[in-house]
């Protein structure tokens, strides 16, 4: 502290015979260095008075109490600034946690990809920030049917990734990939809307493929439209439906449809990460990722997934600003 | 010397702070540290004033092998803490309640310690080393 | 402000003329109002030098400089309070994210404890913060076995929690209650030794009943072994076994031991929590706890964790200061 | 009037703050407020002058309908910053880098812009209104 008092001292005495910027700025720069070794404001005001004191003796009393004053008062914003400090500590803490938090996340919500006779799938989700908002999983029974549900979590942190668990565990719970996209989107309402916050929504669309007969029976609870590309008419459709998100309110009805499945088909399943990119806003971003699909259509799902992702990234101005993911279902 | 003043009156705070300043000094406190002696004092006896009816602050020299300290007790049959852990918890706020400013008293001082019991009352001894 | 500066100035002329407590104690209210007003600490030292000059017009200007320079260095303290503002901000919204998080924990780890002809199962389990670091787990098949797992996690927060659904989920792959207890922690071993942080370690007993031939058999990881009661010894055994806790090491084996149940046997399964309670030193936690199972064998399994739960938090000074879980299989 | 000071040394941090205090001062702010507008511009500068070998501070009384104001901007062409949102970010510890000090920048002004290239530069904008 002695050491510091000389510097100070230096430095005061510079300003005041020459109140210059150049001094300014060199006791800024000291107490900054101050501040990081935690001298609080009142050690500051106390070292100015002791200085004021050595180098002008004549200091009338009124300054010298004022000063009293000051460091009597400046305890407080010392206190609030230790405060600050262990708010700090407590921060990091927190963000180590929360990276733990996130490896275990990623674990517990893996999904694999089925590799099914007949129907080629390929999938890609690339998380925004720490932890996955999107998650996608597959119910296959081997033999008649696949089903795939795409999931958006509305929110973020923690009980977003937790929600995510809870999708995950909704979905385990069905069993079967026979059942209807319907039922299973008013089980997951219903759970969702039971046991999740109320301000916890989740988007999901379900597909289900019945290899036998090739046909998709698909239903949505306010998610973002499947891409659905129909060979024969070279055109492609949108798959939507009207349904609320999950867990708005507890007794949904959600609709479902089918469509046949033919020979040079696929449907590209996404999230709203994937067309919310900004790029040009006379050209609609459905159209743009459409034509990527016709480009790479040749490729393997799972490569034609990837080829959507790098080429929409470098449309993307300032990088992607939501959680991005891709299935696509390719007969 | 061991001073003991009871709290009944905001000029009792004042009271307890001027003592605790001037045992403070005789110690050896510099002019921060005494401040900061009678901010604690200041914190405890408002717990007291405010949210105990019955209550006394007590100031001591405290000495220990080759160390001298001051040693503050606050003692209220107040309505107690009903839990001590979370009250000293930083970010937290407690204003308006019993532990209001006890996060505060605990930075200022070496040492902390609180015994309560709801509705019999709180004791929380501080002490602090030259 | 220019309020502010009226009474300050009055606070601050009181002291001068009598440096009495009084003032400082007034002086002190003030500020910490200032404090809660974000009033920075620079715009205090500005005050104090308009109002010296102000009843001071003689003040020398070597001390309004050295006011100028305070100013200037305590534009830095401000700056830092202004972060733990918003830090403050930060931390209160993580507080809410995290009773969401609990809340959505709290129905993923929820236990459902089986109802079986011829055993009789209690379970009871106290959080002591918002995220339980226990988790109890049963396997079951209806006809033939019964399994069940005792785990406490080594940590706390949000990666416990987590790291606990973890657990839950490799406990679900293994699917059947046949399962060797020996086998159940080698496989989860493996899992949490991969998938969690080289920090986080579970503590696991893992018991299974055979129902057709009555026979209890069990292998532990580093947990707090369970206590027997054998009502023809009319004693009480420890089951504990050596090995580690699960997620130090990939590549652990685990012993399994088998005891006979008999008419009026129980074993209580329990967490470090229910027995490390401060009490008297020289009285042994643990034979207060077979003590207590004597008085209320007469109960249901349920109601002896009640009591169990009951009593020993009187025993306790400080409240519990751990998770508490208990376990009893009456036979 | 608008002045452009080149930052390639630390004496030329030094001349822009005095520059921004005295247009801070003919603007109207008062002591507090010239002492906050120097440290941003002592912030800005030195994150050109440690992190970027080329830049320029450049000041200027800005107006608009009935307010005036002083709005600061600082170009180089440093290293860029990666992640603009993540240096923003409070609590986070971006010392030893070139967004360092940009919250304290922004908590001290009304509006605060920033557009960055990685390997081509940064362009930070500031204003503060009387
Ligand atoms: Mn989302
Ligand atoms: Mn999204
Ligand atoms: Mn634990
Ligand atoms: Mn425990």
């Amino acid at each position: 502290m002695k050491e510091l008092k000389t510097q100070y001292k230096k430095i005061l005495v510079d300003y005041i015979a020459n109140q210059s910027e150049r001094d300014l700025y060199i006791g800024q720069n000291f107490i900054r260095q101050l501040i990081q070794k935690n001298i609080a404001p009142e050690e500051v005001i106390h070292m100015h008075k002791q200085v004021m004191e050595e180098i002008f003796p004549e200091l009338p009393a009124v300054s010298k109490r004022g000063y009293d004053f000051l460091i009597e008062i400046m305890v407080y914003f010392g206190l609030t600034l230790k405060e600050h400090q262990i708010l700090l500590e407590q921060q990091e803490e927190m963000r180590i946690e929360m990276n733990v938090a996130a490896k275990i996340q990623s674990v517990l919500l893996k999904t694999t990809v089925p590799k099914i006779d007949g129907v080629d799938i390929g999938m890609l989700s690339i998380p925004i920030r720490k932890m996955n908002g999107d998650y996608v999983h597959f119910l296959n029974d081997e033999e008649n049917y696949v089903g795939v549900a795409v999931t958006d979590v509305v929110g973020k942190g923690v009980p977003a990734a937790l929600c995510m668990s809870m999708v995950k565990y909704g979905l385990e719970t069905l069993e079967y990939a026979e059942n209807n996209p319907s039922h299973v989107l008013e089980v997951l309402n219903r759970i969702i809307e039971k046991s999740v916050d109320d301000s916890m929504f989740v988007s999901m669309f379900y597909g289900r493929l019945d290899l036998a007969r090739s046909i998709f029976t698909y239903g949505s609870a306010g998610h973002e439209p499947a891409i659905y590309y129909n060979a024969v008419d070279d055109a492609f459709y949108g798959l939507g439906a009207k349904g609320l998100l999950l867990g708005i309110m507890p007794e949904m009805k959600y609709e479902q449809t089918e469509i046949p499945l033919y020979e040079g088909d696929f449907i590209i399943m996404l999230t709203d990460g994937v067309t919310e990119f900004r790029y040009d806003d006379a050209i609609d971003s459905r159209k743009i990722i459409e034509q990527l699909a016709l480009t790479y259509r040749h490729l393997s799902a799972q490569k034609m997934c990837e080829k959507l992702y790098e080429e929409l990234q470098k449309l993307q101005e300032d990088g992607l600003d939501d959680d991005f993911t891709v299935v696509i279902l390719k007969k | 010397m061991k001073s003991t003043i009871n709290i009944t009156t905001e000029w009792d705070i004042v009271t307890a702070r001027e003592i605790g300043r001037n045992e403070a000094k005789r110690i050896g406190f510099d002019t921060v540290n005494q401040a900061r002696i009678a901010t604690v004092i200041s914190e405890l006896a408002r717990n007291i004033y405010l949210y105990a009816s019955v209550g006394a602050i007590t100031i001591e020299k405290i000495e220990c092998e080759d160390k001298v300290g001051i040693a503050i007790t606050a003692i209220d049959e107040g309505p107690g803490i009903e839990d001590v852990r979370k009250v000293m918890q930083d970010g937290f706020s407690t204003s308006g309640s019993i532990g209001a400013g006890l996060p505060g008293v605990k930075r200022l001082t070496d040492d902390i310690e609180i015994q309560s019991q709801l509705e019999e009352g709180t004791t929380v001894r501080v002490t602090k080393w030259l």
